[in-house]
């Protein structure tokens, strides 16, 4: 349980989640924050990224030359194709994602509950467009369910909640969280602490309306 | 049926009748049959119901049609983007129905109408407000909502090559939702870069096979 | 309607039952008796041929240098592939059969009803292996299900039937009858017999069990 | 996760559990991975249900584990074949159980269980002997039954090449059952031709992705 001198930029909260990605495994990065984890995966790592609207072997952003509108990410963002890559249509595209076959998807969140609810498509206002393109049949597919996500919104609120106040993404599909303050495994122990970053399991236990268990030490 | 290669993308879409259902492909632009939509703008059908994945982007091509004010519904995963103001603003103001459907889901109602299944049991959604007062059953120990095959009159979609007996290859990520809208419409319609002779494409990387396939044009 | 000097051998029937089939439609022939079909489709006839063990534009019989044990038609046979093909797997074929899009499928049968029902996948013989393959899926899946069969079996006994007493293969789908003796077509106006060869209808009603109607001559 | 190309069919069938569901493609003899049943059949797994179109051809492959007496059931559409004696015999001796399942309906089900599909209403057999006491349910007019995914312990299938992270493409009818069973079960080996170095394949061209795959071996 490594412990850092403050709370993690975006940046190192990325790399946090890369380093807990297997080698070869298959996962599929939502848009925004998630999207960095991909400059942390290690050389050599095997990782292969699945975009949703359609393809395996996904590589970095493409810049100048390298842009082709056919070719972007679940974003729209152009990106560019590694070797071993595939190309499939959106029924087969979800196949895959609802199948049970991407190891890891790693997602944004508005909010999670202790119980590993997501929410992370819709504010609930009622004035908002709703929007939610692949996030539910992400968060039901994936083996394991990662999010990524500051703890506590811009009004203070925590985002680690007893129960979703959000409209729901999916039930019982979060198995961790990561955030700047700490990282959390939810599961059957309840709310675990495995690491935190400038603070401490009983600060945080004090902010947040959910039971922590700090985790053993290994 | 035989494919018909059109002269035209207004030949390509002659016909479509008020009050249709037209599957639209394309994912943001990539895929998406610019041409296609233009010459149903002209053609003007009304009323009608739009499945694509997303509401429009700027003001050309489906936005163009939201604005032209041919739509009473719009069946999408995604209709909020950075440049959809189109379809908000008709949203907001009543003037276009939403239906949001996961986008997964929204593909395999596609492919279930294609493929002749009525309706599937599916995991995606339950316990959030997109399959409220739905019909749910416990599969496995999982529990499902009933989801129903949807169908097109039309689907527009873009391509990058048909052979002349409308075999279709796509490319990249544009292969999107063509290849499953063309299996869902009574009558598909495909702008393409290139029509190539029939034995150019090669039989085992032919991803639309051409009875599939109703109409097709350069564009 | 013609009258020809007597009942038609199995290649005078195939070649009937391809004189019916549209330029350019996708056509599925079933085992047997329907395969001969192939053979009497005219040159320049655009049909396609739908093999439902993967693939549409399926040539003739493979022979010599041709076969290719990768490439066969549903009952096994070395055939060859003709411009403009495609192969697909399984699920994407019987989604095609299923799905509507076939024009056409011939198929065999033990017996055919007044109403339509199919009866072509098994004996009901209690010893007898029972095996369907992709019948039930044709027969229900085409738009137009053409039978193709000797109008009496070799006991004398009567394939056109008030109601089949073999296990149905499908429930009110066949359209259309071809027989040695006649064709009937099935549908809401009872059964229409629509040409004889070497026979009259009034002979075909005192020996078969449902009610006949002569076809307008047209 | 990664793929793992083995050295020998024994290396890649190594681990199957007695009383596991075996999915093994082909059609006929196209497409039938005829060097991992042999392993299986040396590395001894009994008890087995096995999930293939037809119930085996001549004395090799698929018959030869029968004829071992290593299979409790088979699940097929068209065990019956000029060359079938060996199942015909187990089964007429009541040693094989038989599970009849129309082709089509055979494929979606393996295909649901890929896609984590819980079951799905299907045309397919309503009214026959096949679909007697099961659910049904009108839909838009039409009777339909009610078919459950189809789910595999291990796939063994053939294809034609792979590269090394376990893309496939077959050839031409050979394809068949090989592309569904990869994505329906815990454990997928693949008998090829030829493993050719990643990016040799087209991307555009690959039919079964290489998440799908677990094992490979060249046979």
């Amino acid at each position: 349980m490594s412990t850092g001198s403050g709370p993690l930029d975006k940046h190192d909260l990325a790399a946090l989640v890369a380093r807990d990605i297997p080698a070869g495994a298959y996962v599929n990065l939502g848009i925004g924050l998630p999207t960095l984890v991909a400059d942390h995966l290690p050389p050599g790592s095997g990782v292969v990224l699945h975009t949703e609207n359609g393809m395996l072997g996904m590589g970095p952003a493409a810049h100048g030359d390298q842009v082709d509108p056919d070719l972007t990410n679940a974003g729209k963002v152009p990106v560019t194709e590694l070797p071993g890559a595939a190309y499939f249509h959106q029924a087969d595209s979800f196949a895959m994602v609802r199948g049970g076959h991407l190891d890891v998807c790693v997602l944004g969140a508005f909010q999670v509950s202790a119980g590993g609810d997501l929410a992370n498509w819709h504010t609930g206002a009622p004035d908002a467009t709703p929007a939610v393109g692949g996030a539910m049949d992400l968060a039901i597919g994936a083996k394991r369910v990662f999010v990524v996500m500051e703890l506590f919104a811009k009004d203070g609120s925590p985002k680690l909640v007893p129960s979703c106040t959000y409209p729901l993404t999916g039930v019982g599909c979060v198995s961790r969280v990561y955030t700047d303050l700490a990282v959390f495994d939810l599961g059957q122990d309840g709310v675990v602490v495995r690491e935190v970053f400038g603070t401490t399991t009983d600060e945080l236990a004090a902010r947040l309306d959910v039971p922590l268990t700090a985790a053993l030490v290994p | 049926m035989a494919v018909t290669v059109c002269a035209s993308p207004a030949a390509a879409v002659a016909g479509v009748q008020d009050g249709s259902t037209v599957l639209i492909g394309g994912f943001g632009m990539a895929g998406m049959p610019v041409a296609l939509i233009e010459a149903l703008i002209d053609q003007g059908a009304r009323e009608l119901t739009v499945v694509s994945n997303n509401a429009g982007n700027g003001d050309t091509g489906l936005a163009a049609l939201l604005a032209a004010r041919r739509v009473r519904k719009v069946v999408c995963s995604f209709p909020r983007q950075a440049d959809s103001w189109v379809f908000e603003g008709l949203h907001r103001a009543g003037e276009v129905k939403l239906d949001l459907v996961p986008q997964g889901t929204l593909a395999e109602r596609m492919r279930a109408a294609g493929a002749g299944i009525g309706a599937f049991f599916c995991p995606t959604g339950v316990g959030t407000p997109l399959a409220e007062g739905r019909e749910t059953r416990e599969i496995d120990g999982r529990t499902h909502v009933l989801e129903y095959a949807l169908r097109g009159d039309v689907a527009l979609i873009g391509a990058h090559k048909a052979d002349r007996v409308g075999n279709l290859v796509y490319r990249k990520t544009a292969r999107n939702f063509g290849p499953v809208m063309a299996t869902a419409a009574t009558t598909t319609v495909v702008q393409v870069s290139q029509v190539v002779e029939v034995g150019e494409l090669d039989p085992e990387s032919v991803v639309t096979p051409g009875i599939y396939v109703d109409r097709v044009v350069v564009a």
